[in-house]
C-alpha cells in the first residue's frame, strides 16, 4: 500500500514537472570551459566567504561545528592505514617483476590531477582506477574491485602524491571528447530514482543543507578529496564507490562501476574543478 | 526546501488505487503480470534509469508465486510494472528537463 | 605485514605528545552482516603505553570504540629519542606491540 | 609511582565491589602520595562494561558516585557527523587525577572507555567513540580520590547523502 502511494506521488510528481517544468533552454553548443568558469562562480558566489581551493574540503568548509571535528579526525586521519597499504602494494611487483609504476607517466607520482583523461584512439574517457586495472590485466594480474580496498589504497596513494597539485583535465578539440564531457554533465543534473534527484539536487542546489541532518558537501571540489575514508562506510571508498552509493540513495539502480556513464560523469564533475587542488585521500562522515 | 518540492504526496489518489479485486489469481495471471513488469523494467535500463523499488518488488512478486500466493504475486508484479512506468516516464521527461537545471 | 598500531609521540619541553591510531575492526557485536546474521563483539580490551619501561597510560575499551580506534594524551618526563612501547590486546586474545622514538 | 601487576582473581573481585579500602587493605600495590583506585587496576574492568546504565557502571568501575564539576571540560560536538565516529576528549585543572572515563548514557553499554592515568601523565584524553543515538555523554574524572565529572548533549542522525 504504502508503495503505492509512492508511485502515485512519483508519477504525479512527474506530471507537475512535465506540465509546469522550466522552459528548457535549448542546448547551446558545448563550450567546458564556460560551464567550468560559471560552475565555480556559482559556488563562490554562493559561499563567498570560502576560497576557491576550501571546496576540496567538502562539507567542512560550510559548518563551523563539523570543522572542529574534521580538523581533529585530521590529527591522525583514518586513511592512514590505507595510505601506507597503497604505497605498499604500488611498489610491490607483479609476478612478472613489472610495477604500477611501469604503466602510468612519470612512474605514477604525483599524476593523480590529470585524470581521468580522454583517450583519443580509443575514444572513451580513461579514469585512475580503470586504468590501474588495465595497468594490472597488461600484466597478467586479475583486476581488483572497483569499490575499496585495494582499489582505494591505490588511489589513496596517489593522489596523496599528487596533493596541493591543481586539477588539470584536459578536452581535445576531438567531438567525441566534447561528447564525453557533455554525456557526463547529462547525467549529473538527470533526475533518477524514485526520489527524483540528480546528482545536482543534492549537491548543486543544496550544498551546506542538512539533509536528515547531514551536510551536503558541494559538488565543486567533491573529487579532488578522493578516495575517501567515509565513516557511513566504516572504510575507504573510490570514486566508483561513491556514484554506486549516491544513485542508490536516490532509490535508483546503480550502473556498473566504470561503465561510460559514470566515466564520462567523472570527466565532466573533475574539468569542472579544474584548478582546485587534489587533497585527496579525505575523511568525510 | 526545494528539494523536495517535486515529490509531495498525493494521499487521495492513492485511496483510488486502494481497491482492489476480490477475485483469486492464477499462476498465468502471475505469469502476465510478472512479464509486463520485467519488460517495463527492461525498458527502464535500456534509458539507465531503473528503480531498486521496482526491483523489490519483482523480488517479492516471484518470492510469492514461488510459495504458491498468487494473490500477492499479482499484486507486487503490478506494483513493479507501476513502479517501472513511472521510472521509464521519469527518463524520457529528463531527456530534456535536465538542460533547464544546467548552471549557466 | 606492517604493524596495526601507528604512533606519532613528540617532545615538547618537558612533556611528550603522544597521538596513537590502531588498525582494528572494533565489532560491538550489535551489527548484522550482508547475510543478517550478527557479526559477534570482537574489539580491543586493554592499550598500555611505557615509556622507558614506566607505565604512561593505560586504556580500556569497550565496543563504543569506533573502528581504526584513536587515542591521544600527553606526559611529562619523555625525552627524544626514548623509547614509548605500545601493546594491545583484544577479547579474542590477539594482541601487537610496536616500540616508537620520541621525536 | 609504580603499578604492579596482580592478576589475582581475589583482588579483582573485590575492586569490583568494594574499592579502594579493601585494595588498600590487601597491600597489593606500593602507593606513592596518593592512593590507588579501582580504575588504576591494571586489570580490564569487566563488570563495568557490561552494565548497561550509566550510574551501574560507574559504581562498578569506582564504587562510588559522580558530582558535575565545571573543572571538568569536555568536548564534543553538538551534531556528531557520524555516530560511527564522535571525537571527544576532556581535559581538567584538577590535580591528583587517577583516571578518565567516557560514558554514553543511551548506548547499549553505557561505558565506552576508560583510562588509567599514571602519576606524571597529563590529566587529558581525546579519543573517538561510537554513539547508537543521540544521548548525554559523560566524562568522569577521578582526583583525589574522588570523583567529578561533566555532561554534554551530543545529537546523533542517521547517515544519508551527505559527505
Amino acid at each position: 500500500m504504502r508503495t503505492a502511494i509512492q508511485i502515485v506521488s512519483a508519477a504525479l510528481a512527474l506530471a507537475t514537472l512535465v506540465l509546469t517544468g522550466p522552459a528548457a533552454k535549448a542546448a547551446n553548443s558545448v563550450d567546458p570551459a564556460a560551464d567550468a568558469k560559471a560552475f565555480q562562480k556559482y559556488f563562490t558566489t554562493k559561499f563567498p566567504k570560502l576560497k576557491l581551493s576550501d571546496f576540496v574540503n567538502g562539507p567542512y568548509s560550510l559548518n563551523e561545528d563539523m570543522h572542529r571535528q574534521w580538523v581533529e579526525k585530521e590529527e591522525f586521519p583514518p586513511y592512514e592505514f590505507a595510505l601506507d597499504a597503497g604505497k605498499e602494494m604500488f611498489s610491490k611487483p607483479f609476478k612478472n617483476g613489472k610495477t604500477y609504476a611501469d604503466c602510468f607517466a612519470d612512474k605514477g607520482i604525483g599524476i593523480r590531477q590529470n585524470y581521468p583523461y580522454f583517450d583519443e584512439k580509443e575514444g572513451k574517457v580513461i579514469t585512475l582506477e580503470l586504468a590501474l586495472n588495465r595497468c594490472r590485466e597488461a600484466n597478467g594480474e586479475a583486476p581488483i574491485s572497483y569499490v575499496k580496498d585495494d582499489m582505494a589504497a591505490l588511489t589513496a596513494y596517489m593522489a596523496f602524491t599528487s596533493r596541493g597539485k591543481p586539477f588539470d583535465i584536459r578536452i581535445p578539440s576531438d567531438p567525441r571528447a566534447l561528447a564525453a564531457f557533455e554525456n557526463g554533465k547529462e547525467y549529473f543534473y538527470t533526475r533518477r530514482g524514485q526520489l527524483n534527484f540528480s546528482c545536482a539536487s543534492c549537491h548543486v542546489q543544496n550544498p551546506g543543507e542538512r539533509i536528515r541532518a547531514e551536510i551536503l558537501a558541494p559538488a565543486l571540489g567533491i573529487l579532488n578529496a578522493m578516495p575517501i575514508y567515509r565513516s557511513e562506510w566504516g572504510g575507504m571508498g573510490t570514486i566508483s564507490r561513491r556514484f554506486i552509493s549516491c544513485n542508490s540513495q536516490t532509490r535508483g539502480v546503480p550502473l556498473d562501476p566504470q561503465s561510460d556513464e559514470y566515466r564520462d560523469l567523472e570527466y565532466y564533475l573533475s574539468y569542472v574543478s579544474n584548478g582546485l587542488p587534489i587533497s585527496g585521500p579525505g575523511a568525510r562522515p | 526546501m526545494k528539494l523536495f518540492s517535486r515529490s509531495l504526496a498525493l494521499p487521495l489518489a492513492a485511496i483510488l488505487l486502494a481497491a482492489t479485486p476480490a477475485l483469486a489469481a492464477s499462476e498465468a495471471d502471475f505469469k502476465t503480470a510478472y512479464a509486463a513488469a520485467d519488460a517495463a523494467n527492461k525498458e527502464a535500463g535500456t534509458l539507465r534509469d531503473q528503480w531498486t523499488t521496482t526491483a523489490s518488488a519483482l523480488k517479492d512478486a516471484k518470492k510469492a508465486a514461488d510459495a504458491g500466493d498468487f494473490d500477492k504475486a499479482v499484486a507486487e508484479a503490478k506494483e513493479a510494472e507501476a513502479l517501472a512506468k513511472a521510472s521509464v516516464f521519469q527518463a524520457k521527461a529528463e531527456k530534456e528537463a535536465w538542460k533547464a537545471e544546467v548552471i549557466r | 605485514m606492517a604493524s596495526t598500531i601507528r604512533v606519532r609521540a613528540s617532545a615538547t619541553g618537558d612533556t611528550t605528545e603522544v597521538q596513537a591510531l590502531i588498525q582494528h575492526p572494533m565489532d560491538s557485536g550489535y551489527v548484522k552482516d550482508a547475510k543478517g546474521d550478527l557479526i559477534p563483539a570482537h574489539f580491543i580490551q586493554q592499550v598500555t603505553f611505557e615509556c622507558n619501561g614506566k607505565s604512561v597510560f593505560v586504556a580500556d575499551w569497550g565496543t563504543a570504540v569506533s573502528k581504526d580506534p584513536y587515542v591521544k594524551f600527553s606526559f611529562k618526563g619523555g625525552n627524544k629519542g626514548d623509547d614509548l612501547k605500545i601493546s594491545w590486546v583484544d577479547n579474542k586474545g590477539a594482541s601487537d606491540t610496536t616500540t616508537a622514538k620520541i621525536a | 609511582m609504580t603499578i604492579e601487576t596482580d592478576f589475582s582473581p581475589t583482588r579483582r573481585l573485590i575492586l569490583k565491589g568494594v574499592g579502594v579500602i579493601a585494595l588498600a587493605g590487601l597491600g597489593v600495590l606500593r602507593f606513592g602520595a596518593m592512593p590507588a583506585f579501582a580504575a588504576a587496576n591494571d586489570k580490564w574492568p569487566e563488570e563495568a562494561f557490561k552494565q548497561k546504565a550509566e550510574a551501574d557502571a560507574i559504581k562498578a568501575l569506582y564504587g562510588k558516585t559522580a558530582e558535575p564539576s565545571d573543572k571538568v571540560k569536555l568536548d564534543a560536538p553538538e551534531i556528531a557527523e557520524n555516530g560511527a565516529v564522535v571525537p571527544i576528549s576532556v581535559t581538567t585543572t584538577l590535580t591528583d587525577v587517577t583516571s578518565i572515563s567516557f560514558l554514553v548514557a543511551d548506548n547499549p553499554s553505557a561505558l565506552a572507555a576508560s583510562y588509567v592515568i599514571p602519576a606524571g601523565t597529563m590529566p587529558s584524553v581525546a579519543n573517538r567513540i561510537k554513539m547508537a543515538k543521540t544521548s548525554k555523554v559523560t566524562a568522569i574524572i577521578e582526583a583525589g580520590g574522588k570523583l567529578y565529572s561533566a555532561t554534554k548533549e551530543v545529537k546523533v542522525t542517521v547517515g544519508g547523502c551527505g559527505g
